[in-house]
């Protein structure tokens, strides 16, 4: 491994040419693998990678989280993942509601969570539906399953996103990113074509990429080789094939249907969220529970996730990263979300 | 917040400053700022208390009867003692079985005949259904300081080498596997085991040993912050150096967890003057709980915790905060 | 984003199979990868496995690499 | 029954049995059969814990903290020696409030204070909500013998004098009062008092003073009982010499409940050689803690525990079995 | 009191003729205070004070006991006095059931466990009514009062008894017994004439008495002196009225009606029960809940607590007491109430 | 049976009194004794007072008690 690692950055040297060269790391998995191996360390520092939208926790917005939260306060179970019990509300959090005796529960996976809606028949179990396409078929497959099997104590509060829109707004307006590290297990559910308009409409090319080290600097030297003709490529080639999963697609498809939806930072995009297709109506805790999203704060004060998540400044660049902010007094969602840009950054002291 | 929430009993910084917020200030003495697995009392005297709320009560390779005389025994240890006299206390649910209570006691039997400790008094209090729950067990323990013994979490220098006694996080893991549904093959085992043998061999090394912990809740990664910040020093360690179990590291990559952050309750973390380390490290693979011991790091003046990744870069260790959540996304 | 570890496939029984990886096994369900055969590696997020990898690219990735980097080389010493 | 009731955990004889089956049989060893409330180690020290659980946690007249410190204190003093160190662990239900964390521990280091004992080693932990109600508290605690002092459960003969430092039953009473809504007036609040500034007055009369016992759980009944089994003799006490607040007595009598079963935390039972027998009570009624005390009967050797009623005829004490429960009919 | 005490056994000593009188205390309590004061020491050898049917946990049969525990596993609440949950029933007690995570609950007061109810309108509270006619005014003051509000998460399970045919059941073929103590609490509520039957049927007088130590032995002085002249007298005149409450009476007539109840050691004696009034049905739990008394073993194997409470013999003519029955093992229900003769003689040494 | 314990009734309140014994308050619920008054003792069963003490008969008790002990004694010196 230390040879390609060494190779790869003797070759990524060669474009270290004073230029300054913007490349942005859609997903927060790369975010966190990044700074795990320390590869920030490996480039010229004329190569810039920032981070993305690629967290579904940080870009959850502040209205979910408390709907999320005002539904725990009645009398349901909540069914989630990790890192959203701690993502602070306007006034409280799941956790918080927890210690208030809420039955908050975490998952390791949506169908543990079905699971456990039907060996407790007397609970009303709602799972909060965060994540991207690659979380997203697997959501969708306990609402089917749950459907198939009538229970009638399941249901998902969607609040699923979708990476094509949000990537197209980060662009649309003109930007300096040079070329996008492609979310490598989102890939692996869509295909890489649902990328060609990056290149098509803006110019702008990436790279599918893997999670080892040596997948990203490959793939940061594929961006760089292309950077005069940009193009989408799948550095990822063992995993993702350029059509996806055709099989989650569909399942996907049948489930879920496209609607608009409201990215913490980036604001409400067309298109880029997913709501329950109607024939699954039941299954959808929105209707079921008559959750109002609350006129929340949309920003918190003094927080700049919103230009962390857009790449236009580091966490660095935050007044409150690492005073105000930290992991153990998290101000914003990027700083909650272990996958988060500001903790990656904080934790692994970048 | 106002209230308790589970981070606060993590073993991570959560933990560390509401303890000191709310006990060590309130109950401030000379023993209890020592900060330390146990106090050292005067004439050598050297005491501990632990509770255990272990779920499950039955572990892959334990139970909670094992870990409660190897906590206290191991604490013990870890000021440079010999253990001799533990207390046992039972806090038991209305409707627990006897039998579990005969088989955990049994265990505890067992446990302290191999470190060589005798329970001389205790407690049982039984309370309401759902006021508990199953059992939880606390044991205190009195043990002797070791001859010209001189261990102290405070004695760091840069140089000083950083020994782990073996692989990291096998007990975390195994309880997490076995509320998870995680299953081993071969089967992961808890590492609960007492330390005191390997620590009366180790100093003999006398002043040449100068902190031992056991990496507990918060794991490695919080030790290593612990001694960073009472000796005022930096550590760094690597990652190639560590013991882990590749079984153990597969489900911390699936469950999105550090090993570094799980709990070890059969390891202990050395710090020795770097010219006994060689030594150290042969007097724990010698012992029967240490053969996989590794040295890992060494205490520098970088004021940071740091690893060097097996792709030669350098970063932070991550500090745990509180809850291990199993991470999805 | 979202964690996803490749692990191998022991069993199949139905939608669900047992995979391996290093000693731990799982039960994962395989309903979105229908094409998945014993002794393929299968990636998978949250308990369900999204694509079979693909172990000829897997190997070929090496020497795609190593193709494109001596491409890469030759152009750099063009220039 | 396999499984666990309330009864073990209430004081009376089946705690007894079921301590000395799974407990004392298995641990075995010469300190834990000594069946005090601490043992006595090598070097004059003594060593004792306790867990609390007590409902409500600020009951009328102290609190869990205060009860915790107390009650170890008192262990150690029972065993004629003087406390100096103890440990303290708490286990927290996610939710408790923190300000109550901290009243408790406030009240904590009061009575530490007033006891001139130190909390020298600590522990935290954190349980899901619903897996312990609110908090529970384990001390445990070191002594050093008096000078001179041969205390022991198994010292009584016929003869020797029976005292008690004080009122019966305020505390079981006040802690029940406060469950079920009764209303004292003057308050009825628990005595719930280091006693160890008494007892360090008592042991001038050095092994005159043969047996202390705090009449905790099981109350001063069962403190008859364990005297009258553990020094093979009979013990005779007088209705109209017991001290008992009329207040306790009614409610007692609305309750169906008999005082000698209520729990006491701060008083103590003292088997006194019957020519120092006035002397002792002097000392008592001299202390803070001791001005109600009262010679209440004597050892003899009839092998039971008998009380004389106002009446002038005799019966046996009624052991108490587990839970107290509110009789009606 | 010591000087009425000592007058009032001077008196009695003039009754030691060598004669054998058999009094008998009919009621728990007055068992109770005659052994915690040590009475029978006071008496002559030729008198002899007996116990009576007077436990209401003690003469509870064994099915009712076994329909109760069963109950509380259906998942209802079980409100009850505290000596009932340590009855053995066939295989268990309320206290085990409660152990096993069943929600059995001790109340001072039946007021208090209908307080209970309505602050936990989500449980399903059933009062197990025990007890005589001290007793009954104060559930049927509950059913009452849960009628008048329209609670419906309240009821009580009738297991009511009376005095009356039970004490004519103790004599009606014959009896040894020369003189009754009888209750001075059950006669607050009932009044004296209700045992006028005693005298005019079959000879026997009895006096209404108190609970202090001068009362039972004032009393005692009187039925020694009526002997020859059986009456029914009130000893305790400050609490007992010959008409008793008629408030009460009306309350409790007014809720229940009489009917057939199986006594422990007496079997069923018709008239000697009572039964919840159709218009009250809805909170009769053994209406509510279709409870069905069980096929119990009638006797515990050995246990002569039937004997017992009809005086036949003293508990230490049983072979098992204080070997094999003790408080800390009790076999039958006479030792497990701290009101059961059983355990009075055994906990006070008698 | 059943166990009642005498207490002052020191303030009424519709069907509930405040009463007292030796400085132990408690509410009982006084509907089955209407015509109890402030300073009359109530013998309470269960939280429920089931008659009112006659002081008077209270204190004549003692005096019956005499009465009657008187008549025995004279009875059995003339036996
Ligand atoms: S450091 Fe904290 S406050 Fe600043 S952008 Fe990140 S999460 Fe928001
Ligand atoms: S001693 Fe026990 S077995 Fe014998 S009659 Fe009494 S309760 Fe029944
Ligand atoms: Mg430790
Ligand atoms: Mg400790
Ligand atoms: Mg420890
Ligand atoms: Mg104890
Ligand atoms: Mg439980
Ligand atoms: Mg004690
Ligand atoms: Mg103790
Ligand atoms: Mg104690
Ligand atoms: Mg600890
Ligand atoms: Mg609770």
């Amino acid at each position: 491994m230390q040879g390609i690692i060494n190779r790869a950055k003797e070759l990524i040297d060669r474009y270290n040419t004073g230029e300054f060269i913007k490349i942005m790391e859609v997903c927060g998995s790369h975010t966190m693998a990044i700074s795990k191996y320390g590869l920030r360390q490996i480039l010229p520092p004329n190569i810039k990678l920032i981070s993305g939208p690629g967290c579904p926790v940080c870009v959850t917005a502040q209205n979910e989280i408390d709907a999320s939260i005002s539904l725990a306060s009645q009398g349901v179970t909540i069914a989630t993942f990790g890192d959203l019990v701690r993502v602070p509300g306007n006034d409280s959090s799941l956790q918080e509601e927890r210690a208030k005796g809420k039955d908050v529960r975490v998952f390791y996976s949506p169908l543990d969570a079905l699971d456990y809606a039907m060996a407790n028949p007397s609970k009303e179990v709602v799972f909060i539906g965060i994540g991207f396409e690659t979380t997203i078929p697997s959501v969708a497959m306990t609402i089917k399953e749950a459907y198939t099997r009538k229970i009638k104590n399941y249901s998902v509060y969607c609040l699923h996103k979708t990476m094509p829109k949000a990537l197209e707004a980060l662009v649309v307006n003109g930007s300096d990113i040079q070329g996008f590290l492609l979310p490598g297990h989102v890939s692996a559910i869509t295909g890489s074509s649902i990328y060609g308009f990056l290149v098509d409409k803006y110019k702008i090319g990436g790279v599918v990429s893997g999670f080892e080290a040596t997948d990203i600097l490959m793939s940061v030297v594929m961006i760089l080789k292309n950077l005069k003709d940009p193009k989408i490529e799948i550095q990822y080639k063992r995993v993702v094939k350029e059509g996806g999963n055709t099989e989650a697609q569909r399942l996907m498809d049948e489930i879920f249907e496209e609607s608009d939806a409201e990215w913490r930072g980036l604001g409400m995009i067309e298109g880029s969220g997913l709501k329950i297709r109607e024939k699954y109506s039941e299954y959808d805790a929105e209707k079921k529970f008559n959750i109002k999203k609350p006129n929340s704060r949309t920003e918190i004060k003094g927080c700049r996730c919103g230009d962390v998540l857009k790449g236009l400044i580091t966490p660095k660049q935050c007044p409150l990263f690492g005073k105000a902010c930290t992991p153990l007094n998290p101000v914003g969602p990027c700083m909650v979300s272990s996958e988060g840009s500001c903790a990656a950054y904080y934790k692994y002291g970048e | 917040m106002d209230k308790v929430l589970m981070s606060h009993g993590g073993g991570g910084s959560m933990m560390q400053s509401f303890i000191s917020e709310i006990f060590i200030e309130k109950f401030n003495n000379e023993y209890l700022s020592q900060m330390e697995d146990a106090a050292l009392l005067p004439g050598k005297t050297v005491f501990t208390t632990d509770s255990f709320v272990v779920k499950p009560i039955f572990f892959s390779g334990g139970d909670i009867g094992r870990l409660a005389i190897c906590g206290t025994v191991n604490d013990i240890s870890m000021r440079g003692a010999k253990p001799l006299f533990l207390s046992a206390s039972f806090i038991i649910e209305e409707g627990f079985p006897i039998d579990d209570i005969k088989r955990i006691v049994d265990s505890m039997v067992d446990a302290a005949n191999e470190a060589g400790v005798q329970i001389v008094t205790g407690d049982t209090k039984v309370v309401e259904k759902h006021s508990a729950d199953g059992i939880f067990i606390n044991t205190a323990g009195i043990g002797i300081l070791h001859d010209e013994a001189s261990v102290s979490i405070k004695n760091g220098k840069p140089g000083d080498a950083v020994i782990i006694s073996g692989t990291i996080g096998d007990h975390g893991m195994a309880v997490m596997g076995d509320r998870e549904g995680l299953d081993f093959e071969p089967p992961l085992l808890s590492d609960v085991s007492p330390l005191n043998k390997m620590v009366e061999k180790l100093m003999t090394l006398k002043d040449a040993v100068k902190i031992l912990r056991d990496p507990t809740r918060g794991g490695v990664a919080e030790v290593l912050y612990e001694i960073a910040s009472m000796s005022n020093v930096g550590i760094k360690i690597y990652e190639d150096k560590l013991p882990v179990k590749e079984s153990v590291k597969s489900a911390c990559s699936m469950l999105g967890i550090d090993y570094l952050h799980l709990a070890n309750e059969g390891k202990l973390v050395c710090v020795v003057d770097k010219d006994y380390a060689y030594k150290a490290l042969e007097i724990m693979k010698d012992d029967k709980y240490g053969k996989d011991a590794a040295i890992i790091g060494e205490i520098d003046d970088s004021g940071l915790v740091t690893i060097e990744t097996i792709y030669g870069t350098n970063r932070i260790v991550d500090r745990p905060i509180g809850e291990l959540l199993p991470r999805i996304c | 984003m979202c964690i996803a570890v490749a692990q191998k496939v022991l069993k199949i029984d139905g939608d669900v199979a047992e995979t391996e990886l290093n000693g731990l096994k799982r039960r994962v369900s395989i309903s979105m990868v229908p094409d998945v055969k014993i002794g393929d590696y299968v990636m998978v997020h949250a308990g369900v496995a999204i694509s079979i990898v693909d172990k000829e690219t897997a190997e070929e990735d090496l020497k795609l690499w190593e193709e494109m980097e001596e491409a890469l080389r030759e152009s750099f010493k063009q220039n």
